[in-house]
């Protein structure tokens, strides 16, 4: 059971990151019926943003800072994320979908121009960071410190973290899209966007702030992912691909889908290549980590073709 | 009788050919003309680097690109040589697909004479006939694989031990120590085979192992370092490269493992030791390879290494500068002996027997070390420095 | 053990002369129902409309006819040419005694049985030419397969060459042959109407499924439809069951009429007797006769 | 007006953006460990930013005062002094103009600033290179180019008299002063430079020359084709080929580019007295003016009179006249050969290229006289007969059609007998990277263009063709049984086999799902087929990979084949897959199950109820895009001799699918444009950009290419029409999922 739950531990760890890059492609997908294939650029360049405004800001040689000092790093580093990773995909959805879609060009041509976006921004990083070979937040604080130590079963700080502001932002985002004006337009332009145009919605700007939104919620999780782990210039490539995986596997388009398809998608992940219940490391091992995982999108939509809680952005569950 | 001129022309050969564009400028101003690489006395012969250089393995054919240079720049410098030497780079990608096109263009320009490279076990397979074709000489200072030697390619050359020398040397450590272990891969054609040589040769010595493979674009090794915890393992080996073995150190000390964590030549750097940090701390390394702290040319190796790049030498650049140097040898060598071209080069690469930084370099007729050849050495990160164990087999 | 039951769950006393025959079906759509007990006949040759207040369930009946939606009760029997034996088009998957789930026959079963069908929203293939889109329905009755075609099979040929000449045959008989080579994404409304119904021809149906032909049409193409529809029912002997809001048209064509509304089948019979019939009056005739029907069949 | 004011600010601080970002991408790997912003500091603080800067600014006027250069931009002659002014830039800039292993790369200021001071070159040549006046031919180029627009701007006959006479001059001095250096370094020399450069100039004094003869009228350029080669029906190549076959017999070399550069003028005699045979003999001696003479002669007669047998007798003629110079250029090759002429080893090696030319030359005039020969009949007198709407001629067979015919024998012609005279680089990339994509793009077109379904694991599929390759020749661990030992080309079949099984398989579960869905399963279809590679070790022998696939081999009868290391030779092979598999799928696109494709792409429910068994024809898709792919990875894996889980990664299926839509979806000559323009351009990008860039280029490239041009490169006629994408209003029965649905 302790190794049962340390490794569900694991799991929502990793899956709250993939929930909340695949908050981004929902959201996207919503409006737009596209995939973004360049969200994980974003998600990329908020993990470089925040990395560098919060060196900056605080140094590279400032260590074991007291509590009120992380919360200040923490604060710093979501905000810079977001601000930077919603000013990307901004930036994204400006040069590589709007010119698109006033030409009315075919689905793909989205697809493809995203690829070549994608291309362009993780090179372009490359280029001009990733010498930085040491691509790590400074020891601000001791990530992996035991927040809670109970019989064997122990969450770190870092953990703690990036669950909590996981499911920070995803209620955040659920209010803003049922609750808010915005989230009306942006519901409407899912639904039917020539209808809500005629309603007076204004397409261009709703898909815009569509895109902030998103961008704004991948830029922050870089920052997450940068700080538990480290940063580089194809770091989103893999988390991207998996957290469209799990934004399809919780039903493309719908946000608690995302939430729910990330987190699943993270457990599974770790739970069953590892299969701590039988107490063996032999069962499946990890290597065959993401043939489980895209094996369980196989089933999923084999029995549920439009994913678990179905499509449709702003009719969750 | 009349006069054959196609015989006539073929005697001119292709040195010939070289030697019309020396003349050519003989008697040019010392401004410019076409020829003034070639010109004068000063021959230049060209030393190719194939790896990748860019892609997801760039880092690794930048540090043997930069090693390589460097030996270049010192030889260039070294007027008693008598000739110069470029380098030439032709990035790979470290993709056995790309390699064709990579060493075409490297066989297609006359004037290379060795090559060092590929970097990648999967790429010399792919192309090390092509060059074995040609005549020219590869002196390989990454590609670790444990079967080249055996694929009969007639150019090739290894300046380090393989895999199948460093990971039982390695096993037979941890066997020493520990009972059970864990030994994981990160599913690349090096860290898989590496780890495999090691786990045999852990099961050979009566240990429980523990296998198990995390791809190399794994960032989160959260559950992993879990299962190396539950596991009960007294030690865990790590297969594959450093950038994701500095992720994995973290995790495991998040973990709370606190067992022997040990790997191999493909993580023993400084991307490590800073990536890594504190977590870092206390992992071992084999490697077929000097202390760099012992050995004075490696001191000063690092030194104009670091002058000249602005970082630390890493992972395999001091190989890149050893290979660079043995082609830089066995050039002068041919010259010495009469004439430089391919074959003589390579020829005189058989011959190589010279001590660089990483060991002292011989060549079985198979091309890799001689059996014996090569002592593996263990390391440690010692607060954030690499620091020489000593010979593995010697030591505790 | 689990088989595909080619038996109606009903059993029907055999009657030769009916295309359709439609019993009790009921389709839910969620917590909404479409279609409610719905019952219903179509002789053979005869031109069947069914008409209706905006989300009576018309086209939800049309789709459940084809195979797009599986209603979850009643059942549906076709035997849509002169000769064929009664099929059924819902099937129950059972397992021992138990129904364990109903499909309905896959929309091109349905169609290789008979029943060829035009859309309420024109729904053609622009990309391709007019005759392109005629001959996609002319070709899902031959054989030959996609090896004979990369070799160019002298079989294959010939099939091809019938395919193209059936299909300026029907070009020419909804009058759109010289529009053939035009990309059918070009046509105007009125022709793309009739090719489509060029397009259901091609399939050589028993009966077709015309959901509002007539509508945006103006008066003169009207007329023409009217005249189109009911050669295709006499020349080619071909039953034609017909959605259509436009009451004269309707009138003017139907043998009979079937009104539905809100899902349930309220009135049935010739022009005549529905004109007279007071339900229909109240439900239907008296309240509005729109021609904006976007809402109507499935997002009800 | 302040609106006005609001839209201008923001395109110039658009157009100041770019001008950032482009410094960004220009420059060196920047960025320092220590140093945090060092990157950007380097890019953006340091002078050189002025000059992105007023790029930035340059462009932002241009997009301003478009609309009052507009009237000018569709003036008579614009277009191709635009494509000529484009290509002379390409060629002084980026092309190779020497490959001399003695410079440090082969570009034109290179060379020049080498060669002008060189006294073994004469004095002419030193000119043009800048001996009296740095940089005379960048003056030369801005010259005739300034003269050209003004000619344009002004309609005045004598500038643009004046402007083809600069460019004439200025191409000519150039091509001249270029073959000058090229005798003088008496190295092999396989640079286009100086020909890209010839070609834009003559390009530029047509354009002049246009200018001079019109006033100011609208030009259309694409009606100006149609024109020129609806006309005469081959007309065009045969001036083409007679210019090619005067090309390469009076001014190429013919052979050993090293040693002597012999002209066909020359190899009489330099083959006197060796062992060459009787015809070869002939040949070199008369026979090869006679054929020239023949085959201009009679394809000229062809298309001018435009009589139908005389152009079987043009291809005839072209068909013998290439067949003896094939024959003789294999013979005195050999020779040469055994004499260890040049360094030669075998036959075929040395050959210069002028044969190579002439070669193409009579291919082309063959290719004449067939367009002559085959000439629709007269399509207005036959209104019945269907016109076939293939991907690339919709419109009805005239000129268009003629256009594309030409198109298509230039492009043969080229792909025979180019890659001879290339360097071995640019043949093994031709073979490993260019080839073979051209293949895999052609068959994932099949599934995306025609059948619209996005495969984003179509590469799971070349690998099950490689490891059936490999195992079949016994090179994994587990072997096959001994009846089933073959040699690599009698796996096509069996790896064919297995891909379509593979396709079905990997379809029959998921075809239920729509677009998105789809793409994600194949996605991790793709993956768990590398994932297997690598951990079925007993299979596969994991990440180490199968080496030692033996080369292929053909032993049909009297003919024996073997290939080697010679790239050359799996060039050939390939051209053969590629065209075979290329007409195959020709005719299948017109063929029923093109149509059905088409249908069920455009609407799947219409397309049912038409009869369309969607998910068969789906099926079919997959399956036969899986088998080209399968054919690919025979092709790769008996080519190469090793092969490794690394070759099938995620990235390179997502590559084919931009090739894919960069050339054209669901156009074949697109697929294969793209697949090729794609694969070429990293190669390429090798001489002009630091390694590690390459991709960042190649991505903005792709972006552009679909900002402005989203159809693709060569667009299929048949999707142009669909262009209106998103619009399309997906009506109740895609959208909604009834009840009873769910399964």
């Amino acid at each position: 059971m302790t190794d049962f739950l340390n490794f569900l531990i694991a799991g929502l760890t990793r899956g709250s990151i993939y929930a909340l890059i695949a908050l981004g492609y929902t959201l996207v997908y919503g409006v737009l019926q596209l995939i973004n294939f360049a969200h994980s650029e974003v998600f990329m360049s908020g993990a470089f943003g925040s990395l560098i405004i919060v060196q900056s800001v605080i140094g590279r040689g400032v260590h074991h800072l007291p509590w009120y000092g992380v919360t200040g790093v923490l604060l710093l580093g979501l905000t810079s994320g977001a601000l930077i990773g919603a000013i990307v995909a901004w930036g994204l959805e400006r040069v590589a979908y709007r010119p698109l879609r006033k030409r009315g060009a075919p689905k793909l041509a989205f697809l493809i121009s995203a690829i070549g976006m994608s291309f362009f921004l993780s090179q372009l990083a490359g280029k001009l960071f990733n010498r930085f070979s040491d691509n790590n937040f400074p020891t601000y604080y001791n990530v992996n410190k035991h927040l809670f130590d109970i019989r064997g079963v122990h969450i770190s700080l870092i953990q703690t973290i990036m669950i909590v502001s996981a499911v920070v932002m995803m209620l955040f985002l659920d209010t803003l899209v049922t609750h808010t004006k915005l989230g009306k337009s942006i519901r409407g332009v899912a639904e039917d966007a020539q209808t809500a145009a005629l309603m007076g919605i204004n397409i261009d700007k709703t898909i815009s702030r569509t895109f902030i939104i998103g961008g704004a919620l991948g830029g922050a999780a870089g920052f997450l992912f940068g700080s538990a782990f480290t940063v580089y210039n194809t770091m989103g490539f893999i988390p991207g691909v998996k957290a469209f995986a799990a934004a399809v596997l919780g039903g493309i388009g719908n946000i608690r889908g995302a939430m729910l398809g990330g987190l699943l998608l993270g457990v599974v992940e770790s739970l069953v290549p590892t299969a701590p219940w039988v107490g063996g490391h032999t069962w499946i091992g990890t290597q065959w980590t993401d043939v489980v995982a895209f094996v369980v999108l196989v089933l999923v939509l084999m029995f549920r073709p439009t994913g678990i809680l179905g499509e449709r952005l702003g009719r969750a569950a | 009788m009349r006069t054959r001129p196609l015989a006539k022309v073929a005697a001119l050969g292709v040195v010939g050919a070289l030697a019309l564009t020396g003349c050519g400028s003989s008697n040019n101003s010392s401004k410019g003309g076409l020829s003034s690489g070639g010109g004068g006395n000063a021959t230049s012969y060209t030393i190719a680097f194939e790896g990748p250089l860019s892609g997801d393995n760039a880092q690794l054919g930048i540090n043997e690109y930069n090693g390589a240079q460097l030996a270049i720049a010192e030889a260039n410098k070294d007027s008693s040589l008598g000739f110069k030497v470029k380098l030439s780079k032709s990035d790979d990608q470290g993709d056995p697909a790309k390699a064709p096109a990579a060493a075409a263009s490297i066989i297609q320009d006359d004037t290379v004479m060795g090559v060092v490279g590929p970097s990648f076990s999967g790429a010399t397979k792919a192309v090390a006939a092509k060059f074995g074709a040609a005549g020219i000489s590869i002196v390989n200072p990454s590609a670790s694989a444990g079967d080249i030697q055996t694929l009969g390619f007639k150019t090739w050359h290894r300046i380090f031990p393989n895999d199948n020398a460093e990971g039982p040397a390695g096993a037979d450590w941890i066997a020493k120590h520990a009972k059970k272990v864990f030994v994981i891969n990160d599913l690349s054609a090096y860290g898989a085979g590496v780890s495999a040589s090691v786990a045999s040769q852990l099961k050979k010595d009566g240990d429980t192992v523990i296998t198990q493979g995390v791809d190399a674009k794994t960032t989160d090794y959260g559950p992993i370092s879990q299962q190396v915890v539950n596991s009960g393992a007294k030690a865990v080996w790590y297969g594959g490269y450093d950038a994701q073995a500095a992720l994995f150190a973290k995790a495991l000390a998040a973990a709370g493992f606190k067992g022997i964590r040990i790997s191999g030549n493909g993580v023993k750097s400084s991307v490590f030791t800073t990536g890594a940090g504190a977590a870092g701390h206390g992992w071992y390394f084999t490697c077929g390879c000097q202390d760099a702290t012992v050995a004075p040319s490696a001191k000063s190796f690092t030194a104009a290494y670091t002058a000249m790049f602005n970082t630390p030498p890493s992972t395999y650049s001091p190989e890149a500068y050893d290979a660079t140097n043995i082609l830089i040898q066995a050039i002068k060598a041919a010259k010495a002996a009469g004439s430089v071209t391919r074959s003589t080069v390579n020829d005189q690469v058989n011959k190589t027997d010279y001590t660089g930084i990483t060991g002292q370099i011989s060549f079985g007729t198979d091309g890799d070390l001689p059996p014996g050849k090569g002592t593996v050495n263990l390391f440690i990160d010692q607060g954030g420095n690499i620091k020489s164990l000593g010979d593995i087999t010697q030591a505790k | 053990m689990t088989s595909l039951s080619q038996s109606p769950d009903v059993t029907h006393p055999p009657t030769t002369d009916v295309v359709y025959d439609v019993r009790n079906v009921t389709l839910k759509f969620g917590g909404v129902t479409s279609l409610s007990d719905v019952s219903l006949h179509m002789n053979r040759g005869e031109i069947l409309a069914v008409i209706g207040p905006n989300g009576a369930g018309k086209t939800s009946l049309f789709n459940s006819l084809t195979g797009v939606y599986t209603p979850q009760e009643g059942s549906i029997l076709l035997a849509a040419r002169v000769g064929d034996a009664q099929t059924p088009v819902l099937l129950d998957r059972k397992f021992g005694p138990f129904s364990l789930e109903r499909r309905s026959r896959k929309t091109h079963e349905i169609n290789h049985l008979g029943v060829a069908r035009t859309f309420q929203n024109i729904r053609l293939f622009p990309a391709l030419t007019a005759l392109e889109n005629v001959k996609v329905g002319v070709e899902t009755r031959q054989t030959s397969g996609p090896i004979s075609a990369m070799l160019g099979m002298p079989w294959q040929r010939r099939e091809e060459r019938e395919s193209t000449e059936r299909a300026y045959e029907l070009l020419g008989f909804v009058g759109l042959t010289h529009r053939a080579n035009d990309l059918a994404g070009s046509l105007a409304y009125g022709e793309q109407r009739r090719l489509e119904i060029a397009r259901a021809l091609g399939t050589e149906p028993g009966v077709i499924l015309l959901d509002e032909p007539a509508a945006g049409t103006n008066p003169a193409e009207k007329r023409d439809l009217a005249d189109l529809i009911r050669k295709i029912n006499v020349e080619d002997n071909i039953s034609v069951l017909l959605i259509e809001h436009d009451m004269k048209l309707v009138m003017s064509i139907a043998h009979r009429l079937v009104v539905l509304n809100f899902g349930q089948k309220i009135a049935e019979g010739s022009p005549e007797q529905i004109q007279k019939n007071p339900a229909v009056i109240a439900a239907y005739l008296g309240t509005t006769d729109d021609e904006d029907a976007a809402a109507e069949g499935g997002t009800a | 007006m302040s609106a006005d004011v609001k839209t201008n600010l923001k395109r110039l601080l658009a157009c100041l953006g770019l001008g950032v970002v482009l410094a960004l991408m220009i420059g060196d790997q920047e960025g320092n460990q220590t140093d945090f912003g060092f990157a950007f500091k380097a890019a953006v603080f340091h002078p050189r930013i002025l000059i992105f800067l007023g790029i930035g600014v340059l462009l932002y006027l241009a997009m301003t005062f478009r609309p009052r250069v507009a009237p000018y931009l569709t003036r008579a002659g614009v277009r191709p002094l635009a494509a000529g002014t484009a290509s002379v830039v390409a060629s002084y800039g980026l092309l190779n103009w020497s490959d001399s292993g003695n410079l440090t790369n082969g570009k034109l200021s290179t060379l020049a600033h080498g060669a002008r001071d060189t006294s073994g070159i004469s004095v002419i040549g030193r000119l043009f290179f800048g001996s009296a006046v740095p940089g005379l031919y960048w003056i030369l180029f801005v010259l005739a180019i300034a003269l050209a627009a003004a000619a344009i701007i002004v309609q005045k006959s004598a500038l643009a008299w004046g402007a083809a006479g600069l460019s004439v001059l200025a191409g000519v001095w150039g091509f001249v002063a270029h073959e000058m250096v090229r005798s003088y370094l008496h190295s092999p020399d396989h640079s286009t430079g100086a020909f890209v450069a010839l070609l834009g100039y003559a390009t530029i004094a047509s354009a002049s020359v246009t200018v001079a003869r019109t006033s100011g009228s609208e030009a259309a350029t694409g009606a100006f084709l149609d024109r020129i080669f609806g006309w005469k029906p081959g007309f065009p190549l045969f001036v083409i080929g007679t210019a090619a076959a005067l090309l390469g017999t009076f001014w190429a070399s013919w052979f050993s580019p090293t040693d002597k550069n012999t002209s066909v003028f020359g190899m009489s005699d330099l083959f006197h007295g060796y062992p060459i045979n009787g015809l070869t003999s002939a040949y070199l001696g008369w026979l090869v003016w006679v054929l020239l003479v023949a085959s201009v002669v009679v394809a000229g007669a062809a298309t001018w009179l435009q009589h139908k047998l005389l152009g079987w007798a043009s291809v005839l003629v072209g068909a013998v006249a290439l067949l003896i110079s094939l024959l003789s250029m294999h013979n005195f090759s050999r020779i040469a050969a055994d004499q260890k002429f040049d360094g030669a080893v075998q036959a075929w090696q040395n050959i210069g290229t002028g044969a190579w030319t002439l070669c193409a030359a009579f291919t082309v005039l063959a290719g004449a006289g067939w367009m002559v020969a085959r000439k629709p009949v007269d399509a207005a007198a036959d209104p019945v007969s269907p016109r076939p709407i293939g991907s690339d001629s919709l419109v009805s067979p005239g000129k268009s059609f003629a256009f594309t015919q030409a198109m298509l024998v230039v492009v043969l012609a080229g792909a025979l007998f180019y890659p001879p005279t290339a360097t071995g680089f640019w043949q093994t990339v031709l073979v490993t990277e260019i080839g073979t994509y051209v293949l895999l793009a052609v068959g994932l077109n099949v599934v995306v263009g025609w059948a619209g379904l996005l495969d984003l694991g179509f590469i799971a599929f070349y690998a099950i063709g490689s490891y059936t390759t490999a195992y079949l020749t016994d090179t994994l661990p587990v072997k096959p049984p001994h009846w089933l030992h073959l040699s690599p080309l009698m796996a096509i079949p069996f790896a064919i086999a297995i891909c379509l099984v593979a396709g079905v398989a990997l379809g029959f579960p998921t075809l239920r799902l729509r677009g998105d869905y789809l793409a994600i399963v194949t996605l991790g279809f793709g993956e768990i087929i590398r994932i297997v590679a690598i951990n079925a070790k007993s299979i596969t022998n994991g990440a180490q990979g199968a080496f030692g696939i033996p080369q292929p081999v053909v032993h049909l009868g009297p003919l024996h084949l073997k290939w080697g290391q010679d790239p050359l030779q799996y060039w050939y092979l390939l051209l053969v897959f590629i065209i075979v598999v290329v007409m195959l799928f020709r005719r299948l696109e017109n063929s029923r199950l093109g149509r059905a494709w088409a249908a069920v792409r455009e609407d799947e429910v219409a397309a049912q109820a038409t009869g369309v068994n969607t998910v068969r024809v789906k099926l079919l898709a997959f399956a036969i895009g899986a088998s080209t792919s399968g054919l690919a990875g025979v092709f790769f894996a008996s080519q190469i001799g090793y092969i490794n889980p690394d070759n099938f990664v995620l990235n390179n299926s997502i590559l084919v699918v931009a090739y894919v839509v960069f050339g054209g979806m669901g156009s074949l000559s697109g697929a294969i444009a793209g697949a090729a323009v794609l694969t070429w351009l990293p190669e390429f990008l090798k001489a002009q950009v630091p390694a590690e860039d390459r991709q960042m280029w190649i991505g903005a490239v792709i972006l552009l290419m679909m900002i402005f041009r989203p159809a693709g490169l060569l667009p299929a006629k048949r999707r142009a029409a669909e262009l209106s994408g998103l619009d399309k209003v997906y009506s109740a029965e895609t959208a909604a999922v009834p009840a009873g649905e769910g399964m």
